[in-house]
């Protein structure tokens, strides 16, 4: 391992300070909101609520949606509002990485939507605002196989290193986020970009599984925040 | 009109309201600075269960070809379902549409931004002021939270650092926007003739019409639009503009406070 | 008041030259062409009719959809054809304004639609287009509380000036269009665009009132026109 | 196919048209130039009861990299609902797109227009000639009003002023633009093998197909669009082309009337 | 007749190179691939098939729709992906020139969808995209008066020139491309660009009408081929 | 989930397959090389009855402003309903962009294109790189055909010809594009813990997840992608991981072996 040292003070297995708050959004059936450093989302569901138009409807199942969405003010450079072809790919792969989750089949003709805006960004949106909705479907009382964790991890220099900041993100050999469900010991979301040998792959999952085990954690105090407060 | 709708209606006849407010009053108005780390300047206001937020962005961009000396103000609003679930995705519709193009002329006809000297170079390039509003939470009278959130950003909006009269994007100067005063939109609720402020989400849905009227700090109009399909009759607008010089003057010094 | 003049030489309170015609579109239920001086604008009714698709109905009242349209060729700088945000922001106060005048509660499960072309501008194009709407509406014979008039006025120098150009608005101390019901004494669209004070506020709608009586009465008449003839 | 329809077609294959017409007829066509006074150039043409609108628009842009000393022409056509019930909102569906583009072949094809009088600056800057097309009243026939309509308005319309190469939108000068032919489309309309001009709009949605043939002063043919889902035999062409200048040259002699 | 001499040594009356395949898609219910020269189109038919929504239906007749597209890298500068004004009218006259061709009285309620990519763009891809449509349809077993053929010709110097290929259109006279069915001698395509006297228009035509004879040819190869492989 | 998937799932279980191959054997792998003449560089890959053309074009644009020295990599994937009756018309929908931005970031990731060659003018002028992916026949696995036929195509891609630097369509130099690396991606499905690659239509309809391992050269990763709502172990990614190495070497050599 290198001396590299982050320009933070973080050691580099260490994720950056995280928050964790549920049901901050007044109108949604579930709601959450997570920080990891100066990356801020939120996410809203709504459901299991009937699906129109009804020949959308699956009868043996409910259908998820899920939309990710960038603040126009959340980055450096204004985002252009509106759908881009990298908010549709996350959100599709935001999808895929909660549904596992989840009890579809219990909710048949059904829609579960679960929203997330990213309010300020500096690197890991994806695995915040993935974060922050599987808090949301816990915050709405929607059953679930456990708590969907996510993380990104990389390598800078030869230091493997957890949860990158934006500036880090220039310099890593690879940026991979990954979505992992604890209670399971299964990967729900797995990406990368990069250019590494398939040991550093492994390694580099393994300790965004560290990292996605100390996220769970601060899942399930903030869910047993609510609940203390529900029922004082 | 459901049975909640006329039960409120009927408590407004008699000058009472569904969560014991005066008619005169707003919920409790709460403003935070600055929560937007990338934006150029940002706040966040809520008024009761509604929350907004407002982000600055600031760039460099043409000007238009009949005010060539003058910065560019563009105001636009996203409404996004997490803050309703009447909200839908999509392209902005005619709510969202109205709320952006109320507070663009309650900033704009307030000539509270200097707009010539965000003039870079005549003709060539000038500041374009992006005022962008996402609602978190629709509980009523987003055009109010909205309008004093976008001021209270601008108010502590600081330009970018230029190099080459481009944007370093990210990096901030201690220069603030030209901002000279402190326009407040007041909207005021009609509902059998009665008229009161800050209708909350089942309040709105319950009203005849609505009056938003923007007033600066020397008590001047410089923004009207009315809402909804009922009317006004002449006194109910003198009434309401009373109301409205009132109430924004209260709200100014709410937001002046903060400005330390 | 000071001794502002008009380039067009009318007095403060004046309308520029006013024609009024219904029944101009041979398509439509109803319909209308007013101008006032360069402004000109049609306006066509199509309806009372069924609404699809049928989950839009309402099943205790008429929808009003309204559309206003510049032509592309209407303005000194051609119009890009598609809706603008001001298009549609026009399109909602046109139908805020037109509703307050009409018994939607008497055809349930339909649609009355007002589309409203400019051909010409020189200002006050959506007040125009207010006056041929509500034309149009009663030469579609729909039921009404009375006719919907519109008008903007405005103060240059010291003086409330009625009707204004294109010129004056460039100079004008503020813009504000409204729409009022002379037979109920209702406003029904009331906007402003300014930096006046509360009095300048009250004595400028007033003046606006003074000329929505106007046209009120140039209404009549061309109404009175249609029926007359029709009766000949 | 309705009642209505057979009749239509049982009466054209006898020769004979619902309103009285002779097959080679058309409806009273009635001409007004320049209505619009913002547009460059402007008609409005009435047949029967089918009304269109066109303007002409002029504006400074980049020419085309294959085409660097020569102007631009751009048609297009909005189908507004004022025109018609079954006319919806939204984009130009592909009757509208149809109708532009036989429109602007007309014209381009007939070189009416010497596009090289339109540059400003080779590679730089020439004149877009925008001609948009507004249907007021659809009864039937709308290529041809249109058709007219646009050749007219080009006609008339005269070069805005220039300054610094930019536009002076409003003003007017008294050049004209080098409009040099006038290409007139006529539609001939097919039931059972009867060809006929200028259907209303009983007689169009009647029609087993239409084959519109734009011809210039010289008797040339510059366009041909033969629609809808019939088809024609070669001695049906032959026939069409034969009416078409036939037609055309009448109509070229009213729009030639106008030009004083 | 002028000395005009084809660049790629083609009597003027001559068809560039032709091929014609059946049942090269392998998910469509027919399709068919024609080439041209350089020209190459592609073509899938699917149906007939119940048409959704139900409301667009039609009781009496199917519902034919076309749709012609260019791949991106079909032509020397890139085609931007997505419908085009031109698109959009190809496809018009592409349904209309098929449409004559089929019994869809026979198939109320249904839809018969036909899509025609061009790979390889060098002039003539409407006609070469309805030949391949019409093989399409042929290849689906969609009963047929005839099938549809089509070809451009146009005149260079004096001369009568079938088939133009892209350096041709830049100087001929006329571009006139029709869609004729040879079994019934109809006309279902007529196009024109060009400044012609009406004598060259019918020269032309019937310049097209023969290369139209020939491609009927290879058409009808096309499909037995298809047919004696089947037998096999 | 119907009787053929179960059918397909209970075989995959016992380690056998539809049509008889072996869980990581793929289907006969076919490539041409340009058949398209107007793109600069092309490719068709056959995998099976799937097939997926890609055309590479090359226009001039301006850079990226944080990559002002480097051209740009644009990838596209147009899902025509001539490749499955699945597919609609419209804009691309997710998974036409996700199997467009695998296989870009596969490309770009291993850096097998030496972005900073591309660069015309630092700051003006770059070449940008258009990698336009379009479907013929869907029987499962796009994504490997998508992204094998992306690199033969770029791997046999010639710059156009450049006049006062624009672009002269049509003409081409005896250039090649600047490639130095074959990334080729490998999916490996999965169906209750069997792992497997190449998944025909009908297994994919019937699979749990996937993952798409896209390898270099060397046997480094430069881009994963799982898809699809069933979710993997470590152990099985380990696995997958190997598979694709073998895999991605074997079908790098047909690439290779194409390459005279």
């Amino acid at each position: 391992m290198s001396n590299f040292k982050r320009a933070d003070g973080r050691a580099a297995d260490e994720l950056r300070p995280v928050t964790m708050k549920v049901g901050v959004l007044k109108k949604a059936d579930g709601s959450a909101m997570v920080s990891l450093g100066d990356t801020v989302a939120v996410a809203a569901v709504y459901g299991p609520r009937e699906l129109y138009p009804k020949h959308l409807q699956n009868n043996e199942r409910a259908i998820l949606q899920c939309n990710y969405t960038m603040a126009p003010f959340s980055t450096k450079e204004r985002v252009r509002p509106g759908p881009s072809r990298r908010s549709v790919e996350i959100s599709k792969v935001t999808r895929e990485a909660l549904e596992p989750a989840l009890f579809l089949e219990e909710f048949p003709r059904s829609t579960i939507d679960v929203y997330v805006v990213i309010l300020q960004a500096n690197a890991g949106t994806r695995t915040a605002g993935i974060n922050a909705a599987s808090l949301a479907l816990a915050d709405a009382g929607i059953p679930m196989r456990g708590l969907v964790t996510a993380i990104a991890a990389g390598k800078i220099e030869d230091t493997y290193v957890l949860d990158l900041t934006g500036d880090e993100e220039e310099i890593t050999a690879c940026d991979l986020p990954i979505a992992y469900i604890p209670r399971e010991k299964k990967f729900t979301l797995i990406q990368m970009d990069g250019d590494i040998p398939p040991e550093d792959v492994k390694n580099i999952i393994k300790l965004a599984v560290k990292g996605c085990e100390t996220l769970h954690e601060h899942q399930r105090k903030a869910l047993l925040g609510k609940w203390s407060k529900e029922g004082s | 009109m459901n049975i909640q709708n006329q039960y409120i209606r009927n408590l407004i006849t008699k000058g009472d309201r569904i969560r014991g407010r005066a008619l005169d009053q707003y919920r409790d108005i709460v403003i935070e600075k600055n929560p937007i780390k990338n934006a150029e300047g940002s706040a966040l206001v809520k008024i009761g269960k509604t929350e907004v937020m407002v982000g600055v962005k600031l760039d460099i961009g043409e000007p238009f070809a009949d005010t060539p000396d003058e910065g560019i103000l563009i105001a636009g609003a996203e409404f996004s379902p997490i803050a309703s679930p009447e909200f839908e995705l999509g392209p902005p519709g005619e709510n969202a549409i109205e709320l952006a193009r109320v507070v663009d002329r309650g900033i704009r006809e307030s000539k509270c931004i200097d707009m010539k000297k965000l003039c870079i170079k005549k003709g060539e390039k000038v500041w374009m002021v992006n005022i962008d509003i996402q609602p978190l939470s629709h509980d009523g009278n987003l055009i109010d939270a909205a309008g004093i959130a976008a001021i209270v950003a601008l108010m502590n909006a600081r330009l970018p650092k230029l190099e080459d009269d481009k944007v370093v994007y990210g990096e901030k100067t201690d220069t603030t926007l030209p901002v000279n005063d402190i326009p407040i939109p007041v909207t005021v609720a009609k509902i059998n003739g009665k008229l009161f402020v800050d209708p909350d989400l089942e309040e709105e849905d319950s009203i005849d019409a609505r009056l938003t009227i923007t007033t600066k700090s020397n008590g001047n109009v410089c923004a009207l639009q009315k809402g909804r399909t009922g009317s006004f009759s002449f006194e109910e607008i003198e009434e309401a503009i009373k109301i409205s010089v009132r109430k924004g003057k209260e709200i100014r010094e709410i937001v002046k406070s903060l400005k330390t």
